[in-house]
């Protein structure tokens, strides 16, 4: 889920830039050193942010018959590893935000926070936490996407709080507000998108 | 893509990236020092009027890129003065008004600010523009290749769902929700197995030119590009100045 | 079937594409139950496109699709009941094999027929079989060649038991014995009632094969006739962005110098040299030029 | 240069692709320096296996490859002294190109050589104008049709003026004109001393094009000779898979029933309809097999 360009308040947009352009440095980091043992796989961190890219302007069925739009970042962090999605998502966001002005640039670093970052790592987290239970491949890989989803848009919602607090009720109230109203978009996405990342890992895996 | 399209049909295509970067940023700027709601809605209205005006962007583009956000803005803007009050019980809130309006309005400018830029300038002019920047080349080489290819997959999906639809593949959701999913699994999975035998054709070829680690281009000259940036820094600082007048 | 009707029929229909491109103007095309058609024209005449519209993946702005002289709706009922009886192969594999493995892409449209699953799994079989690639059911899609890949595409559609099959360019890319074992299998299509109408650019290969010829030119249906009618119809041609097929244009020449008989006009150039062997040495021709 | 060296051979090549699938078998084909070469054979004989060996991107298992007689070693110098001289265009070019704009994506490999911007951006040019795309350097890649794609690949090998252009199927997918054009294009190429090798499996357009053909059937070149002299060879065009070309049977046929003198056979069917229109009328005949 994008915050939209210029929504956020000037401190709060530069804040999360801040923290997010850390993330990217390490994240660059850890790539280099990636592609210094397998150079090969340049190409392919290109192509599959072009996947990644692609899957997010797509229209997908969601089960409650309505369209949505999945991230993706869930299935790259199972494939990739979660510190390689955040350059990776970096270029989607912003290829997001310059082809389809969708999110912004403004607001590109909150959302690399949310999406790029909290949504793989939670991804990952929650595939390795479920194959050490013993899950199923099938079981593991929808409760990662799906988790990933819902942690991304969790943090999303936080993030509007702390910028929007509530006079009254203050941030609580706040967030309530915000993951009230997104909730009714987000579960089915996060739904559809853990059945899609399924579908997408078992193809992988016969191929 | 209609920015995609709209920014290679633009009047301004040849204008140098770098002064259609500063007048946006310039616009950013502005946005985030104005108070005024009237300062803001004029800051929206100069970048949009330069983009329609200036690089002739057609209206009706302009209005079908910007439909989504506004969407979006629209809907938080509208929702900020609702929320639980102390009981719980969800009320308006007369407080959050003020908050909404400036926002709104500020993310209004903001974005006029960055369609003014994107619909003027194409995706690749921008990353000629970052490899002048000097941003790490990893990154530049993501973004290259990521771009091609986007249009690459992107033709595979479209075909694919073709050849699917002549197959029957999409019955719609009353009539087969299933058939439907496994359509778009199957669909996925394939255009996911492309990407990595197409990362090793691209190998391949860039090898066979030589390729020695990192892709590098010639990137596009500008030469007029001086001027421009001057001419671009007149305008931001116009902008910058009308804001600053609200603060004093 | 007794029927005079067209099993497909294409009447007056417009079509532009919606970045303004070339699509069809006015195109008129019936198609005779059971035989064989080519659609000859020039890159970017509309080939693809009135193969989209006979398919119903496409829809007219202006005319009519006719299925057995009835308009096609576009209800998704309708639409679900003509590309039930009308089979499209497209040009790249590549881009329309989308399963892992061969039957399980095969066997696609024939499960979205609603099928059972035994009755899938024996047209899977028999179409594989007819395509030369009864073993290669478990088999990766993409350890196939290029050609085995374009046979699996073709056997995806027969699975679906097509009355019309529709193939776009699907000589493109096979080498000599691969285009004559696809030419085999689609007569054996035919021989069996179906309906089969492919696209080409290649002029000879076309009038070596075909029973009706349909010339395209800049989205219009310019001529339709026996193969034999416009073999010699330069004008008509040309006018498609193609040349008189060489082993008619040899042929007249070799008539008008009495080395061949007038008649009847070998269609494809192996026909031709065929022909030329048949006829005794030297003597023969004092013989046919007295 | 002179040197009787031919510029690129291969000298009793073996390769087996990590899954054992088929590639070369002593392999031995030498290319003779500025000629037409064409590498004739079925699908699936390692026509493009051969490719990359020349180019260095395969590195044989057993035998080698020599450049102007020296065998090429394979550290990363040396290939990239090879693949300074020797230029190779895939068939498709969605996956060789991976720049957003044409003059980008032709600068690459020029860039690669390490030249500055100035002789790399006069190379562009030189390029683009020689493919017939001198305006479309600041097009995007993706707005061009299939040809002009075709024709950015070749402009991007063409950028760093190789001795010796390999072209893995440059006719596929385009129409007949625009195979005429890349012939001309070639033919240019060649006459300012190129050496051209390409792959087909169009016999017809291998015999009215080349210079040299190279016959390969199974992963071993089983014929090199010039075109003329291979033209009648039917046991060993017949071995790579194909029929003798048209246009040198039907010659001999009329050469046999003194239709055409026997020399000089024409070396496409065009030629032979040209050569048979050029003759009067019956009487010619029957003064020829007098």
């Amino acid at each position: 889920m994008h915050i939209m360009e210029g929504f956020l308040p000037p401190a709060h947009a530069l804040g999360w830039s801040a923290v997010s352009a850390c993330f990217l440095a390490a994240g660059l980091r850890a790539m280099a050193r990636d592609l210094r043992q397998h150079p090969e796989r340049r190409m392919l961190f290109g192509v599959a942010a072009a996947f990644a890219f692609l899957l997010s302007a797509l229209k997908l069925p969601s089960v409650t018959g309505s369209c949505s739009h999945p991230t993706g970042v869930g299935l790259g962090a199972l494939l990739f590893g979660p510190a390689a999605m955040v350059p990776v998502g970096f270029v989607v966001l912003l290829f997001q935000a310059l082809l389809l002005a969708h999110g912004g640039v403004t607001t590109l670093g909150a959302n690399i926070f949310s999406m790029a970052v909290v949504g793989p790592f939670v991804a990952y987290g929650v595939f390795r936490a479920a194959a050490a239970l013993g899950m199923s491949r099938s079981a593991a890989v929808f409760a990662a996407a799906c988790l990933g989803d819902l942690a991304t848009y969790a943090t999303t919602s936080l993030q509007l709080a702390w910028a929007f607090p509530d006079p009254v009720g203050g941030m609580a109230a706040s967030l309530a507000r915000f993951a009230g109203i997104f909730a009714l978009t987000q579960v089915p996405i996060a739904i559809s998108e853990g059945l899609l990342t399924v579908l997408v890992v078992n193809a992988i895996a016969r191929f | 893509m209609l920015v995609e399209t709209a920014a290679y049909a633009s009047r301004w295509r040849g204008v140098a990236p770098s002064a259609k970067a500063l007048f946006a940023l310039a616009g950013i700027a502005a946005a985030w020092i104005a108070c005024r709601p009237a300062t803001l809605a004029v800051l929206a209205l100069l970048p949009m009027l330069a983009a329609l005006l200036g690089a002739r962007v057609p209206l009706r583009t302009w209005l079908a890129v910007a439909r989504a956000p506004l969407g979006f803005l629209l809907l938080a803007c509208a929702t900020l003065p609702v929320g639980p009050g102390v009981h719980g019980n969800w009320q308006w809130n007369g407080a959050m008004v003020p908050v909404a309006v400036h926002a709104g309005l500020r993310a209004l400018a903001v974005l006029a600010a960055l369609l003014g830029f994107v619909l003027t300038t194409p995706l690749p002019d921008l990353l000629s523009l970052l490899r002048r920047l000097r941003t790490p080349e990893v990154l530049l080489d993501l973004m290259a290749l990521c771009y091609r290819m986007l249009f690459v997959l992107r033709r595979a999906w479209d075909d694919g769902v073709e050849a699917q639809r002549a197959r029957l593949g999409y019955p719609g959701w009353r009539h087969g929700w299933v058939q439907t999913w496994r359509s778009t699994g199957l669909l996925a999975g394939h255009v996911a197995q492309q990407v990595w035998l197409r990362a090793a054709a691209l190998q391949v070829a860039a090898d066979a030119r030589s390729y020695t680690g990192t892709l590098r281009f010639l990137p596009a000259a500008f030469p007029r590009a001086r001027r421009q940036n001057a001419l671009a820094l007149l305008a931001g600082a116009l902008l910058v100045a009308l804001a600053l007048g609200d603060r004093w | 079937m007794v029927t005079d009707h067209p099993v497909l029929e294409l009447a007056g229909v417009d079509h532009v594409y919606p970045d303004g491109g070339t699509g069809l103007r006015g195109c008129t095309l019936a198609l005779g139950r059971g035989r064989r058609h080519v659609l000859l024209g020039a890159n970017g005449a509309g080939k693809s496109t009135v193969l989209r519209h006979l398919n119903g993946l496409l829809r007219p702005c202006a005319g009519e699709l006719r299925c057995d002289g009835q308009p096609v709706g576009y209800s998704r009922a309708a639409l679900a009941g003509l590309r039930r009886r009308v089979g499209l192969v497209f040009q790249d594999p590549e881009r329309q094999l989308f399963a892992a493995h061969v039957g399980e892409d095969v066997s696609f449209g024939a499960l979205n027929l609603g099928l059972d699953a035994a009755t899938v799994a024996a047209r899977v079989d028999a179409a594989l079989d007819a395509v030369g690639l009864r073993d290669y059911a478990g088999r990766a899609v993409h350890h196939l060649s290029f050609g085995q890949k374009k046979r699996v595409c073709i056997a995806g559609v027969l699975a679906m038991e097509p009355e019309v099959l529709l193939l776009d360019e699907p000589m493109a890319g096979l080498d000599a014995p691969m285009q004559a074992s696809l030419a085999a299998l689609l007569d054996r299509l035919v021989a069996r009632g179906v309906t089969v109408l492919l696209t080409t650019h290649d002029v000879d290969f076309a009038f070596a094969w075909a029973d009706d010829i349909h010339l395209l030119a800049a989205g219009r249906c310019i001529a339709s006739a026996p193969a034999g009618q416009l073999a010699a119809r330069a004008d008509l041609l040309q006018a498609a962005g193609h040349r008189v097929p060489l082993a008619f244009a040899l042929h007249a020449q070799l008539a008008a110098r009495g080395v061949l008989p007038p008649a009847p006009a070998p269609r494809s150039l192996p026909a031709l040299l065929e022909a030329l062997r048949a006829l005794p040495a030297t003597s023969t021709i004092l013989e046919n030029t007295a």
